[in-house]
């Protein structure tokens, strides 16, 4: 097989992810970016592959090695503890491109892209809506590892209710997995248990603390991010916010094509649009206060309202 | 003993059982070859044969325990399949097998019970189990706790448990294999009057053993095995020991031995006031002294439990001792570990012999060295030499007639006969300085036995010091130089083979005065 | 302090994580003690919480979902037993053949079937009429959905068969001593045939009280590995099941209590320093190892297939 | 069509792949010869992957990640004895404790010390001048880092200790009758300590080969459980190294092989349900099991305490 694109042959790119390419979290968010370009580009101009379910490191080197092997245009490593093995094998594959996430190190490769999303912005907005609904003033926050952007939407979050509501309580609860469902839905019970009316968390095992949110008798909101989670329980979720890697995605196949094969580290930004407030429409809100968010994202953009507190920026 | 105001207790549910033709082979061995085999209700039929004769297997069969390969069962007329040890239990079979069948961890209660229909539908209904196993055990005199757990119980006891569940089963045939290889003499004269109470009441019974006047003293007939093979059923007061041997062995067996009186040499083994704990955490040997000496055979005599295991062990550096010396040669050795005694030149044949003296899943080879296999000429540093390991083995198999299709072959597929000659060679072929010889012919077959009476004698008269352990007061008498008596951990005699006598032993061993010494050195019932 | 943090609330969350490993521990407790080691629970888990949760979401009768979920466990527990007891295969091996395939299969029949997370209306927290209503004990004991008294109940219920009945003396007897109980006319296999199928059916009704109970949802490797811990717990217990519980709820409230304290370590400015709730788990784990482990009744004929002489 | 997925490429991941099963397989293989299960490999090669990964880090020694790695196993394999083989615990349970003691300390240091992941520069590829330059041997054999070929050479070494050496034979006669053993000189104890602590140290290294040479980086679990595969597949080779290391290959070739077909499925447009991908391991994971598992030699003394004069 031969790297050098023809004209006429399709745009191939392969992606590892960490978890399914359905789990309205990390990995639907580049799945569906995927599916977009393919839509934008057509299916006789991109192809992509993908595995999915990767947690393991070095089963994705594996996959990684083997796609720089078969001349992929572009081969995307999405998850921050792929970094290690993309700038390993992207030595071996000067003339492979490829990309990784989130992060911004592109390790000085002209052959590696990074892309990273600013998840505090949205984590900022969502904290701020969760600090005006909230009753009791105790917001509970779940999240699986202090670190990536998992970490970044967490303090953004606070930042944002802290903003809000200078006497807010906001209890932060790192499980230390991604995968224990079980103990994500304990979490989100003892926040509950501590008064917590308003919940949010990042990464797949938040499922479970949606369903405990949705079994209590009062009602208990939800923020989401990474990808729109109205669906999981459209009675209590407000806003999620959504990333849009194809901003990214779009620009860095252009530059592939016209022969830059990275070097270029992106940002998905509620500036760029690759980071958007989604509402749920079903659940109501008051008008004045969906103006107060879109002056704050107007605030955001302009560099005005910083979205993480002094201390997390240590 | 037995009290007349009891209701009876057995259903005579077996009138008699007949055996005809059977045939089992395992992989390689015909075990039974066209075998006839009858019981009548109320006699105790013996069966004899070396090891590996096939008398376990046909009874096995008769259990239900192996299948047949050919030939048929009749109980009271009635041809009968026994596809599992179930259909043998509803036709009122029980067994007492070589090795118990009892469930350690259990109480009594709880082994009886296992696998009976209880009266309380799925519940348990131990208490009523406990106070029917009182009634059996006080009816023959079986004293048992059914609450105590297996694992507490001397063997003796858990034998009497063994027999308690036959009778709770209401079990009218018996089969015993080998019950006595594991008791004490006192033990032995207790399971022959239940036996005898038992065949009075109705009971067949099948006994199997090694020892000749046991067999002559309890059956009505006895039937001989040879290689899987019937060789002849006579009527036991027709028979007699040389008979017996002759029809077992195929040859005539000579049970007396050259013993060359020999000048003893220097002290090899000494101990002195040397005590050791017991499993039981008592003093099990108290304050003994001995001195071996180069060319004689020091027989322990004595009931067992009376110290003589610790004192194998204290010796073979497996038991440390609470207090005394122990002197290998001039050198203080005490609380040694086996290791060192062992490149000091001592031997040990363990009592446990498939439990500390072999690895089962080892090939015959590797057991032959397993305790020098570190030393020339077996090994070259830290690398094994097999090609002489082979060489030797192959010498050993040779000169100790050990019965095995290579030295390649799992030390387990062995029968107990030459497994124990297995270890024989291998302690014996080091020309040890000193040996501790505990039990030697446990469970062996006569021709086996006086092949390794031989063999003791050789070393003895190539120099060896021999301790000689042993129950069988025969195999000391033939052996010892100088003879020992041991009880409740203490040496309580010794004496010269010149003036040893059946009588004056036993009354050693039983630690009793002359006045009121049992008779135990004859386990007979009349 | 220690009031501050063990709160009603804490026991109340330990009760629940509790559930799914003493249902898992209790079936794996009856294999056990009959001497199979099931490694493979996890996996059934893993098949059960499906089944239970697809019936739920077809038929959205909680009903049908127990029995999805039991007759699953049933299911995989006949394939265990049929590998393991006649087939005589190495039973550590089976076990690991056995999760992988139900990691496998129900991920697969996930992402085929329902693809995408859909909550389902699980077990509802029963509210028994004057208890729930008590200050403290209502909160801890009388708040909680229908499975987690099931589980509870299932203790006493096991330790009872265990020790009570004709057929756990025969479970018991098997796992010590195949032998001796062949020879008293057990008919070894199909005891553990038995308790191999009833610890399968413990162990989908395991994974049924995570996807119908605790959280409602399902999705690929919703145990976590929570199969493996609930085995792990049953060496803990020393195959008794009142010690399985008492060794799962000390493991339970460990894990509860982290939650809180992280929850609560900025809020209450506790001056709590975050290794202390991390090394928490494995120094009780360690210590509680000491006193444990020795001196125990192993089931000696654990992992050895029997076969009779011929 | 098998040629078309059986590349050259599927092959030489395979061997990488079953580097660290490898590595940890022969560690156990010694330790359960003697008659110890350590089931806390995975624990172990946790700590082995940190300790050698921030060596590395921090002296930019190879040499020093090695080192480390072997220290940390071989410490860790002294625990293990002392608990099993001194204080005769349950082995068992000392192993679970063992392993999430070292997945929470690992973990612990990790976030304590490092805190974001940090690329290292591991074991580098070695050209070996003709070899390499091979056209397809040349890409599967000799085309990997140093310690995959450690590993490799590692099973003959353990083979020919257990078989050719006086070692290897007290090995092997204190796994099956260490009362035996005992009585003929053999110093138990000794022996499970020098097993376990090898296993220990082949168990840190088995880390190092994921930290510093297959991935260059360390997070939390890295190993994901490959310490319980690895124990998985020591009774899969029946405690023999040849077939644990064969038995490994099968696994690590099925794993890239999926890895693989899920590739070209989308890319060739070939016709593989992708339940046959998913499903394949598992399988072949049963067939071999099939065949594997029967009439198998096992230590009869695994997992049992030994004591003099009981
Ligand atoms: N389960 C078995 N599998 C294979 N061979 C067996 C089995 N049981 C017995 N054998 C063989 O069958 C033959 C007869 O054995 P059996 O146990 O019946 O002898 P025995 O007369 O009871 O001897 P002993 O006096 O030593 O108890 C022997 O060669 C033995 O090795
Ligand atoms: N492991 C043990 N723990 C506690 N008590 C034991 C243990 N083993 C044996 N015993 C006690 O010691 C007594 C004797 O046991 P043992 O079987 O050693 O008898 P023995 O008289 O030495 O028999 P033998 O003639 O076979 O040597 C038993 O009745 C039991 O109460
Ligand atoms: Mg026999
Ligand atoms: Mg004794």
């Amino acid at each position: 097989s031969t790297h050098t694109a023809q004209a006429d042959d399709p745009f191939r790119v392969a992606v590892v992810m960490p978890s399914a390419t359905n789990d309205l979290a990390f990995s639907q968010s580049m799945y569906d970016a995927l599916l977009f370009v393919q839509e934008e580009m057509g299916e006789d101009n991109f192809e992509f592959v993908f595995q999915d379910g990767t947690f393991v490191v070095d089963d994705a080197a594996v996959a990684l090695r083997e796609w720089a092997l078969e001349g992929y245009d572009l081969i995307i490593a999405h998850g921050s503890q792929y970094g290690a093995v993309v700038e390993e094998i992207a030595i071996d594959f000067p003339d492979t491109s490829f990309a990784w996430g989130t992060d911004s190190d592109t390790f000085g490769f002209d052959n590696v892209f990074a892309y990273e999303a600013a998840s505090d912005q949205g984590g900022f907005v969502n904290g701020y809506l969760a600090a005006q609904l909230t009753e009791s003033g105790v917001l509970g926050v779940i999240g699986p590892i202090e670190t990536g952007d998992a970490k970044l939407y967490v303090d953004g979050f606070v930042a944002g209710a802290v903003y809000g509501d200078e006497d807010i309580t906001v209890n932060v609860n790192y499980i230390g997995s991604f995968s224990d469902v079980a103990l994500a839905a304990e979490a989100a019970e003892t926040h509950v248990a501590n008064d917590a009316d308003v919940l949010t968390g990042s990464a797949q095992m938040v499922v479970g603390a949606v369903g405990v949110a949705i079994d209590q008798d009062e009602q208990v909101l939800w923020f989401g991010t990474q990808a729109n989670q109205t669906s999981l329980a459209p009675e209590l979720v407000v806003a999620s916010q959504v990333y849009h890697w194809e901003v990214v995605l779009m620009d860095m196949i252009e530059l592939i094509q016209d022969g830059t094969l990275g070097g270029e580290s992106y940002s998905l930004t509620l500036e760029n649009e690759g980071l958007t407030i989604e509402f749920n429409e079903e659940f109501e809100v008051d008008e004045e206060l969906l103006d107060e968010v879109d002056s704050l994202i107007e605030g955001i953009i302009a560099g005005d309202i910083p979205t993480l507190m002094e201390e997390d920026s240590e | 003993m037995s009290d007349q105001s009891s209701k009876p207790v057995v259903p005579k549910r077996i009138q008699a059982v007949q055996m005809n033709g059977i045939v089992k082979r395992f992989p390689g061995v015909l075990a039974v070859d066209h075998v006839d085999f009858e019981l009548n209700s109320g006699e105790v039929h013996a069966l004899l044969g070396e090891n590996g004769a096939g008398k376990s297997t046909l009874m096995k069969i008769l259990y239900g325990l192996y299948n047949l390969d050919d030939g048929e069962i009749v109980i009271n007329g009635n041809p009968t399949s026994m596809r599992s040890p179930n259909h043998a239990i509803q036709a009122g079979i029980g067994m007492i097998h070589q090795h118990f069948m009892l469930v350690p961890s259990l109480t009594v209660a709880e082994n009886i019970a296992l696998g009976m229909r209880s009266s309380r539908g799925m519940l348990l209904d131990l208490d009523v189990v406990s106070a029917r196993i009182r009634e059996l055990s006080e009816l023959y005199g079986l004293e048992v706790q059914p609450e105590a757990p297996i694992w507490q119980l001397a063997v003796g006891e858990q034998q009497r448990v063994e027999i308690l569940r036959a009778l709770y089963r209401e079990a009218s045939l018996l089969i015993l294999d080998e019950p006595t290889a594991v008791l004490t003499p006192q033990e032995v004269d207790d399971l022959f009057r239940i036996l005898g109470q038992m065949r009075d009441d109705g009971h067949s019974l099948v006994f199997i053993s090694h020892k000749l006047h046991e067999v002559l003293a309890i059956s009505n007939r006895i039937t001989v095995l040879r290689d899987g093979r019937l060789v002849d059923t006579i009527p036991a007061d027709t028979a007699t020991k040389q008979l017996l041997a002759q029809m077992m062995v195929g040859r005539e067996v000579v049970m007396r031995y050259e013993h060359a009186a020999r000048e003893s040499g220097e002290s090899r083994l000494k101990l002195d006031s040397v005590s050791a704990l017991s499993n039981r955490g008592d003093l099990g040997l108290r304050q003994v002294t001995l001195d071996v000496r180069a060319g004689e055979i020091v027989g322990v005599a004595g009931v067992s439990g009376n110290g003589q295991h610790e004192l194998a062990q204290v010796i073979a550096g497996l038991r440390p001792s609470a207090e005394g010396k122990v002197w290998l040669e001039g050198q203080d050795v005490t609380s040694s570990s086996p290791a060192k005694l062992n490149t000091l030149g001592l031997s040990h044949i363990p009592e446990e012999r498939m439990l500390d003296g072999i690895v089962k899943d080892f090939s015959v080879a590797e057991n032959l060295v397993l305790q020098d296999f570190a030393r020339k000429p077996y090994a070259w540093g830290m690398f094994l030499r097999f090609g002489m390991i082979a060489r030797k083995c192959k010498q050993y198999i040779r000169e100790y007639e050990i019965k095995t299709p290579s030295h390649e072959t799992p030390t387990k597929s062995l029968s107990g006969g030459n497994i124990q000659k297995l270890v024989l060679a291998r302690e014996l072929s080091r020309q040890p300085r000193v040996l501790i010889a505990a039990q030697p012919t446990r469970g062996v077959d006569i021709g086996a036995t006086e092949y390794i009476h031989h063999r003791l004698l050789e070393a003895r008269d190539s120099g060896t010091a021999i301790l000689l352990i042993s129950e069988d007061l025969d195999e000391i008498l033939a052996l010892a130089d100088r003879i020992v008596v041991m009880y409740e951990g203490q040496i309580v005699g010794e004496v010269s083979r010149e003036d040893a006598d059946v009588g004056t032993l036993g009354l050693m061993m039983a630690g009793a005065t002359v006045a009121k010494a049992p008779n135990i050195s004859e386990n007979v019932i009349k | 302090m220690l009031s501050d943090i063990l709160t009603a609330s804490v026991i109340a969350s330990a009760i629940r994580l509790a559930t799914p490993y003493i249902f898992a521990g209790m079936g794996e407790t009856f294999g056990q003690r009959s001497g199979v080691l099931n490694l493979g629970v996890d996996g059934i888990m893993l098949l059960g919480a499906f089944a239970a949760y697809y019936a739920v979401l077809e038929t959205g009768s909680l009903l049908f979902g127990v029995m999805a979920a039991l007759a699953t466990g049933m299911l995989m527990g006949l394939v265990m037993a049929f590998v393991s007891v006649t087939l005589q295969a190495e039973q550590g091996i089976s076990g690991i053949g056995l999760y992988l395939f139900g990691l496998g299969l129900s991920d697969m029949l996930y992402q085929r079937l329902v693809g995408t997370p859909v909550h389902v209306d699980g077990f509802p927290r029963v509210d028994i009429p004057v208890l729930t209503d008590l200050p403290v004990l209502g909160e801890i004991f009388f708040n909680h959905n229908f499975l987690v008294y099931v589980a509870f109940a299932s203790v006493p219920l096991s330790a009872f068969v265990l020790t009570r009945t004709t057929f756990g003396l025969k479970i018991r007897a098997v796992g010590q001593n195949p032998e001796a109980a062949d020879a008293m006319g057990v008919n070894v296999a199909r005891i553990r045939y038995f308790t191999v199928i009833i610890g399968g059916a413990f162990s989908g009704i395991a994974g049924a009280s995570l996807s119908i109970a605790l959280v409602n949802f399902f999705q690929g490797n919703l145990t976590a590995g929570k199969g493996f811990i609930a085995v792990a717990l049953v060496y803990f217990g020393a195959w008794r099941p009142y010690w399985v519980m008492a060794g799962t709820l000390l493991f339970s409230t460990v894990d509860a209590l982290q939650l809180q304290i992280k929850t609560l370590e900025n809020a209450l400015n506790l001056d709590i320093p975050n290794e202390l709730a991390v090394m928490a788990p494995y120094v009780v784990t360690l210590v509680a190892l000491i006193f444990a482990s020795k001196g125990v009744e192993k089931p000696t004929a654990l992992t050895k297939p029997f076969e009779r002489g011929e």
